[in-house]
């Protein structure tokens, strides 16, 4: 690993006892990019620099953020949501840039909100993280007391408000439309696409949504210029990002790395190898809606596009491992009941397409299944997501349906014999 | 029709909070998620009366912010118990063995999944991921949050909370009595917690200053 | 020649047949003092059925009206009181008559019915002296009970309750749907209470020449 | 329709074919204009796509390559390239098909909607052949109901939104909503809230499973027995369009029928469910004849037509009168202006029960807004009696263009109304002050109402004038239009209530006109007439008010009643009862007893709605076909066959031989009608109905409102006596489902104009006025002006006060008692 700097997480290894606090992030050079962002930059040079950074989103569709922030229909007003409602299994990363370092996040807020014209800018938090919030609440109070938000910050004309608001309790309020209806008061349902939020989003205005991370980011690729970012990393994908470990590794934790490592470096050296020194059995490489990669491919490079190639993706940046001793049709029903739990319910495939799923694994794990839940199973799947492909394509409304397929074609890919082993009868049909 | 009048049974800085809120959104109809927090607050639990209330206030229907609140898992309609105990079932604390933990807080709890015991002090549950997975299996209480719980851990957690019945939930606290392995480390130790099942965030159920 | 001794011959041959008939077995009956055994599946007069526990087993839904090439049934369903349900569910039906000088007896209704409510029995005694008497009401039609039609003699010696058994056999053959899958499910069938019926052709491990057999 | 120009047109190509559309046109909707009918449960042509039954994906060739897309929420794009039924596309339908079903009950044959279902059709169509489904299906308690009329079963419901989506966005009172999430979502109502609303059966119409059921259809028939002919509304004047369902002789059901000029296939569930009265015990079904002790007795038809005849025979003609005939069609009114006209020779006809505007202006105002033209509007000015209360369909029309087309509204109403909500601007008057508004509004430079002359200055300007209440001066409204048509691009809508009431009009049942908009003044016409009907008075007759002071003072002496009940809705109900009391004769046709017939001598029944065939006009002057499908109760008859049997015992022709003839013979005489025949309704394009007159002009009536001669205002409370959708009038009364939705009675004050009078909510009152007192409870109302009281007319008690401009609101005389207020008071008048 060559080295590289550490873009999110400095401040909060370097001082663990008061990263949160605006006097330690002052004191390390916070702010200091706004004040001078703010009084000598025009909102489109941030927006250049961002494109340059080249910056993918951090939420889990990796979408470059300044080409997002160019989509932005031309009408005041606009809306900033940042997206903090960290919900997919195995994701904890920006739970610890909300509690540990919110100053940096407020920081990319206003620049951000400097860049893309919003006045009023919103961070929704998950209702599960009332300490992140709380954090995240004390900074915006101390930034408006010492004039980084609210009218005419730094002098410089710019007025911003932020509000921090808390979510109900809905993994789906991550989808950045289903955010909005969340926003506006509404159920968390996403919104058919188009129109995209950039040209109607909360209150039918155009808003960007982007995630806590990818916003924390903004404030060091304003301060050091988009290039020196996008030369950190792999090519394509750029930058350091924060991965989730969690699982069967010896050092469960965030870690953040520079895009381009492979899974090897990241599970054994980073993650410090298998609990017990188990045998590897698969991984999760992207949170619960990512199809999973097994030992073959350990020598994968951590990047958007070798993952795609691979039949996967980053997305969340959750890495959960698996080790021998795992059932897969267990740890699958576990992710599918969580989709299932989680659908919004309003479009048909994902509303009862899960929750069968769910039923007929809850069959094959209490030794009830039937040999003809093989196929059903896929045949299920196929009906969300049609051709089982990746990328999926998509009976649904959003991504959420055929998020619950990934770990039922994974299982199905890699581990099909030990599926087939639960079913009562099938081996021997099988072996006859 | 003036907040006051709308809430009049509602405590004064609560009526405070609902309004301030109101005026805090561009538009009164997002003030509802917020105000549906303060309402269980008030309340107990998110009751008709509480709905209609709010309803009142963002200028909805009723059916309308019964649709709202029945959508997200936090908003219990039902009575909740003093503690309410939430447990994470998803993939990585399951990997970990969460259903053990589970079964250990329903056991000494003797308060089954979902339900809430019948004193009143206790309500179980299993969620989805709390976003503690580094620190799996984690649990919430008032969803305040301890990682890396054992199930024995888990067990003397219910019977400290029976038996000390703290007035406030403190996640430093518990974390140092009952928790393991957390995701990451939380550099200080703070006072600040929930006093009801509520997130304790701003305007709604919590107490105590942050501090270093 | 031939023809002469032809015709002395004639009236012999006249007797021959008679005697060849005579002892051939008979097959007029006296009806009505004696009853012929008829085919499992005759087609005789509706009966409308009821669960065992006494709940009427129409629900009102107007399929055998509407299936009838006839149009003789007419049927008109209503919200099943809730405190004292006459069928399971929301619906019962509320009127049910069938014209029986209309009716062609193919058996449709019986087809057509979701819930085996109207069946066929091997009841065909139903002479009326006034035509409005040839339509049969829900009261005439419904199974007492116990299970056992109404008829119009009950203990006239028109009426063979062993017989009706034997047309409770044929409701049992077609239901539901003839599938194999209810070989060995016990049925309820209005006369002969709850039992199995045997396995036919088609079904499982009935060829031809067992069925014959039987 | 007003006219609009063409849509840009682009080629798509679907499922291989090449086909014009108009531009922006969702996949869906030209799909099945060019005949490829794409499936679909949760889209609906009236509300705004959402996509969440996922039934209509198609496949989309795009750069991305081909992409399965939802056609209900795709609009076309020039060069796309659509797949319908690709393998694909089948797979996925036969998929969302299987899902929709594995929690979908099977219990069709005690489902409503079995034999009509939309989920049933297309599982055969598309569906797959059996299913894989082997758990147990999701429960739910069933069935619930949501209303007094609205049941619903949550285990049948495919969650398509079409009923949420409903109430939010076209009624605007979303009172059903999704709970729960995932696959608990379900639809339910508020604990205790029920969905009352004006509209709930259209959601039981759009349903596409049954989940939703309505009482006076549920479990009724099954789809295939039944017969359905489309007809016309008759409960209000805006002609919505209907399809009346039959099963055994007897309406079962009435469904909207989508009608893009008038009700775009919505209904109120007073349109919907009124049919019961059809069916009532007390329909009339033989002729009665009062005999020699005062009791109505059972006749033949021989003896009554005979009674009749010698009684009208007996007098002069101009000593008989006519009141009513707004609720027959135009052929029956016709035959009946016809019939006073050249048979008993009086001009003294008045369809109209003195309770609406001059019918000069109802008939003849110019320029005259269609329905359609709401939608092209910039601003919407209502100046009438609350829309949600007297016409239903148009208040969501009125709601239509203001929520989906951006037409601005102004309310001008003396209390609440249902559109307030939605209003830009209201303005809120004093009854009896409406002249100083209307001054206001006209003063250049005034202050007050600067927002409302503002949005007036953007047009078209639409302007839908009427009485706001039955106290106001009519002349008010004729003030108001000709403000109304002084502003840019204006045309104006005229409003009177009663089903038929403009056909009347237009049939010359006015004592001012003669058929097809022709003053009774007109030389020309009058001529014109007479050239078919031989001599006619030149005189203008008397009107209601003139009729029952003429029979007062023994001027008039007999009296034709039709299908009117002038007590009840007269001003002085006391004073009528005694003028009819003082009639030699009265004769009633009608199908039912009321108030003002009881005591007449001879009563004819008449068929009525569903039971004649014929034409009707609505407020906009469109000419639509009503149809027959059942015969009438008993001995009852059509109108005009009985005005034909009558004329012949009185030596004269009507020539009413049948409805078809008098509708050739309106053609030849009324002027306005001259082109209108039965044909043109019933087939091709102007199924939806024509507005009369043609755009060539042949109408001779055009009136000009002026603004002149107003009633000024006197007294501390004025009345505003509005009316109720569910008010107490037969139709309602004799229907089972709406006789239960009528408010109770009570009377309406400011909250500020009780305390001054030392009154409090929900105390009981006594309300006098010049008529008669009546003791009603007390509610406050803020939305009222000061100084105002508000009654609800026509409901059961209320009738009692009559119309008088002020009434005195005092404590009961036995004081102190305080009545509790009435808990889970039905929607309607207290809204």
């Amino acid at each position: 690993m060559t080295s590289f700097p550490m873009i999110l997480t400095e401040r909060m290894t370097a001082h663990p006892a008061d990263s949160h606090l605006l006097d330690r992030y002052e004191a390390t050079g916070g702010y200091e990019t706004l004040r001078q962002a703010l009084l000598s930059m025009k909102p489109e040079e941030i927006v250049e620099q961002v494109k340059a950074a080249n910056i993918q989103g951090r939420g889990g569709a990796a979408f470059p953020a300044g080409i997002k922030w160019g989509f932005l229909a031309p009408i005041e007003p606009r809306y900033l949501v940042i997206n903090g409602d960290e919900s997919e299994p195995g994701t904890f990363k920006d739970r610890q840039l909300l509690e540990r370092d919110p100053h940096q996040l407020i920081e990319g807020v206003v620049l951000t909100s400097f860049a893309i014209g919003a006045n009023h800018a919103f961070i929704y938090i998950r209702g599960e993280y009332p300490k992140p919030a709380r954090r995240v609440q004390q900074a915006v109070e101390a930034a408006y007391a010492k004039g980084y938000l609210g009218q005419n910050i730094l002098g410089s004309g710019f007025d911003l408000d932020v509000m921090v608001h808390l979510g109900g309790g809905a993994y789906i309020c991550g989808e950045e439309t289903a955010l909005l209806n969340s926003l506006e008061g509404l159920r968390g349902e996403p919104r058919l696409k188009p129109p995209f939020p950039a040209v109607e989003g909360l209150y039918a205005k155009p808003t960007i949504v982007n995630n806590v991370e990818t916003i924390s980011n903004i404030p060091w690729i304003v301060a050091n210029g988009g290039d020196a970012y996008a030369a950190i990393g792999d090519v394509d994908s750029v930058g350091t990002r924060l991965f989730s470990l969690s699982g069967h590794v010896k050092k469960p934790g965030n870690v953040e790395v520079p895009m381009g490592l492979t899974w090897r470096e990241l599970i054994y050296d980073i993650g410090g190898g298998i609990r017990d020194d188990n045998e590897l059995k698969a991984w999760v490489p992207g949170g619960a809606s990512a199809p999973w990669f097994v030992a073959e491919h350990l020598d994968t490079k951590v990047t958007k596009d070798d993952c795609a190639k691979a039949g996967s993706m980053l997305g969340s940046g959750a890495v959960i491992v698996m080790d021998e001793t795992t059932n897969v049709v267990a740890a699958a029903h576990r992710i599918v009941k969580f989709f299932s739990h989680e659908s919004c319910g309003q479009c048909t495939p994902c509303r009862e397409g899960t929750t069968w799923l769910e039923r007929i694994l809850w069959r094959l794990l209490n030794r009830a299944g039937r040999p003809s839940d093989i196929d059903l199973l896929l045949d299920v799947c196929d009906g969300i997501s049609p051709g089982l492909a990746w990328p999926p394509r998509m009976t649904t409304i959003c991504p959420l349906g055929p998020s619950a397929v990934s770990p039922i074609t994974s299982i199905m890919t890699h581990f099909r014999e030990e599926v087939e082993s639960m079913i009562p009868g099938l081996q021997e049909v099988a072996s006859a | 029709m003036s907040v006051a009048t709308v809430i009049s049974d509602w405590s004064a800085p609560n009526q405070e909070r609902a309004r301030t809120l109101l005026e805090a959104y561009p538009e009164r109809r997002s003030a509802a998620m917020p105000l549906l927090y303060l309402a269980s607050l008030e309340h107990g639990h998110l009751t008709p009366a509480a709905m209609a209330q709010v309803a009142e206030l963002t200028g909805l229907t009723s059916a309308q912010v019964q649709s709202v609140a029945s959508f997200y898992t936090m908003y219990k309609r039902d009575h909740v118990g003093r503690y309410l105990i939430s447990v994470c079932t998803s993939i990585s604390c399951f990997l970990m063995g969460a259903d053990d933990v589970l079964e250990a807080i329903e056991e000494e709890t003797g308060t089954p999944d979902g339900t809430t015991s019948s004193d009143g002090t206790f309500s179980v549950e299993h969620v989805e991921c709390i976003g503690a997975c580094g620190g799996a299996p984690a649990v919430q209480v008032n969803y305040e949050l301890v990682e890396g719980v054992a199930p024995e851990r888990g067990a003397t957690l219910c019977r400290w909370l029976r038996e000390s019945s703290p007035e406030v939930v403190v996640t430093d606290e518990m974390q140092k009595y009952f928790g393991g392995v957390r995701s990451f480390d939380w550099g200080i130790t703070e006072t600040v917690g929930a006093i009801a099942p509520v997130p304790a965030f701003g305007p709604y159920g919590s107490t105590g200053e942050e501090s270093a | 020649m031939a023809g002469f001794i032809g015709e002395l011959l004639g009236p012999f041959k006249g007797f021959a047949t008679v005697m060849r008939q005579a002892f051939k077995p008979r097959l007029t009956r006296s009806y009505p003092h004696e009853m012929r055994v008829k085919p499992q599946r005759f087609h005789g007069r509706h009966v409308l059925n009821r669960y065992p526990d006494g709940m009427e087993k129409c629900i009102g839904c107007e399929l055998c009206a509407g299936v009838c090439p006839a149009s003789c049934i007419y049927v008109r369903g209503q919200d099943n009181p809730v405190d004292a349900p006459v069928s399971p569910g929301e619906r019962f039906g509320f009127v049910y008559e069938i014209n029986l000088l209309r009716c062609i007896f193919c058996g449709l209704c019986v087809e057509a019915c979701p819930t085996e409510a109207i069946t066929m029995t091997q009841l065909f005694e139903f002479s009326v002296t006034d035509r409005a008497d040839a339509i049969y009401t829900k009261d005439e039609l419904l199974v007492q009970a116990d299970g056992t039609p109404n008829h119009g003699q009950p203990d006239g010696p028109l009426i063979d309750l062993a017989e009706l058994k034997l047309a409770d056999g044929w409701m049992r053959a077609t239901s539901p749907a003839g599938r194999a899958d209810f070989e060995g499910v016990p049925a309820w069938t209005p006369s002969a209470g709850v039992g199995l019926r045997p396995a036919e052709r088609g079904q499982s491990d009935v060829t031809e020449s067992e069925e014959e057999e039987a | 329709m007003p006219e609009q120009p063409p849509p840009e047109m682009v080629t798509i190509s679907l499922d291989g074919q090449e086909i014009e559309v108009p531009q922006g046109e969702y996949i869906i909707k030209a799909a099945e204009d060019q005949g490829t009918y794409i499936p679909r449960f949760c889209y609906h042509s009236r509300m705004k796509p959402v996509g969440l039954c996922r039934m209509c994906l198609v496949e989309v060739e795009t750069p991305r390559g081909r992409i399965l897309t939802t056609a209900c929420n795709t609009p076309v794009a020039p060069e796309m390239i659509v797949d319908t039924e690709s393998a694909v596309v089948q797979k996925a339908q036969e998929g969302i098909l299987e899902f929709l079903l594995i929690n979908h009950p099977l219990d069709c044959p005690v489902c409503d909607k079995g034999g009509e279902c939309p989920l049933q059709d297309q599982t055969v169509a598309y569906g797959p052949g059996e299913s894989r489904f082997v758990e147990e299906k999701r429960h739910f308690e069933k069935p619930i109901p949501l209303s007094d009329i609205v049941l619903m079963d949550r285990e049948r419901c495919i969650l398509c939104a079409r009923c949420t989506r409903f109430s939010e966005e076209v009624s605007g009172d979303p009172l059903i909503e999704f709970v729960g999430r995932g696959n608990q979502t379900h639809v339910i109502t508020f604990p205790d809230e029920p969905f009352a609303s004006y509209f709930s059966g259209n959601t039981v119409q759009i349903c596409p499973v049954g989940a939703l059921t309505a009482k006076p259809y549920r479990f009724k028939a099954r789809p295939w027995d039944l017969e359905a002919i489309e007809s016309v509304s008759m409960v209000d004047a805006s002609g919505a369009s209907i399809s009346i369902e039959t099963s055994q002789n007897e309406v079962v059901r009435i469904n909207g029928v989508d009608n893009d000029a008038t009700n775009h296939g919505w209904l109120s569930d007073k349109d919907r469910f009124v049919f019961q009265a059809i069916h009532s015990e007390n329909r009339l079904a033989t002729p009665l004849i009062r005999d020699d002790a005062g009791d109505l007795q059972p006749a033949s038809w021989g003896d009554a037509l005979d009674r009749v005849a010698d009684a009208l025979g007996s007098v002069r003609g101009d000593e008989v009168a006519s009141i009513g005939g707004a609720n027959n069609t135009n052929e029956e009114a016709f035959a009946l202006g016809k019939f006073l006209r050249t048979v008993v020779v009086t001009p003294h006809i008045d369809a109209q029960v003195g309770d609406a505007l001059n019918p000069e202006f109802l008939a003849g105002v110019t320029p005259r807004a269609e329905i359609g033209d709401l939608d092209g509007a910039a601003t919407i000015l209502v100046w009438a009696g609350d829309l949600k209360e007297e016409f239903p369909t148009l208040f969501l029309r009125v709601r239509h263009a203001v929520t989906q087309m951006g037409a601005k509204l102004i309310v001008v109403h003396p209390r609440r109304t249902g559109l307030d909500n939605i209003a830009a601007e209201k303005i809120t008057y004093r009854p009896g002050e409406g002249p100083e508004v209307v001054r206001k509004l006209t003063a250049q430079g005034d202050q007050d109402y600067g927002a409302v002359r503002d949005l007036l200055t953007a047009g078209p300007v639409i302007a839908l004038v009427g009485l706001t209440g039955r106290a106001e001066d009519p002349r008010l409204a004729e003030a108001v239009a000709a403000y109304a048509l002084g502003l840019p691009g204006s045309k104006v809508l005229p409003l009177a209530r009663r089903a038929n009431v403009f056909g009347a009009l237009d049939m010359g049942l006015a004592p001012t006109l003669l058929p097809g908009r022709v003053p009774v003044k007109s030389e020309s016409g009058r001529a014109e007439l007479e050239s078919h009907w031989g001599p006619l008075p030149g005189e203008a007759g008397l009107d209601t008010a003139g009729i029952i002071a003429g029979l007062a003072a023994g001027d008039l002496k007999a009296l034709l009643l039709v299908g009117a009940d002038p007590v009840r809705d007269g001003r002085n109900p006391d004073a009528v009862r005694a003028a009819l009391d003082a009639a030699e004769f009265v004769v009633s046709l009608d199908m039912f007893l009321n108030d003002s017939n009881q005591q007449a001598s001879v009563i004819l029944p008449v068929d009525g709605f569903a039971e004649t065939e014929g034409t009707v006009t609505n407020i906009e002057g469109r000419v639509q076909k009503v149809n027959r499908i059942l015969p009438g109760p008993g001995q009852s008859r059509a109108l005009w066959s009985i005005l034909d049997e009558l004329s012949s015992r009185m030596g004269g022709q009507l020539g009413a031989g049948d409805g078809p003839a008098i509708a050739k013979e309106i053609a030849l005489v009324a002027p306005a009608y001259r082109s209108m025949t039965w044909d043109r309704l019933e087939w091709g394009p102007e199924r939806d109905g024509v507005v009369m007159p043609d755009r060539d002009g042949v109408q001779e009536l055009r009136f000009v409102p002026d603004d002149s001669g107003l009633r000024p205002t006197a007294g501390r409370l004025a009345l505003h006596s509005g009316r109720v959708l569910y008010d107490g009038g037969t139709r309602n009364t004799q229907s089972p489902a709406l006789a239960g939705l009528t408010p109770d009675p009570a009377v309406y004050l400011h909250p500020r104009d009780a305390s001054a009078l030392a009154l409090a909510d929900g105390q009981e009152v006594d309300v006098a006025g010049e008529f008669g007192t009546v003791r009603l409870r007390l509610e406050l109302d803020p939305s009222l002006a000061e100084g105002s009281a508000y009654v609800p007319a026509n409901l059961d008690s209320t009738w009692v006060l009559g119309v008088p401009d002020v009434v005195t609101v005092e404590a009961q005389s036995s004081k102190g008692k305080k009545n509790e207020k009435k808990k889970g008071k039905k929607k309607g008048a207290g809204e």
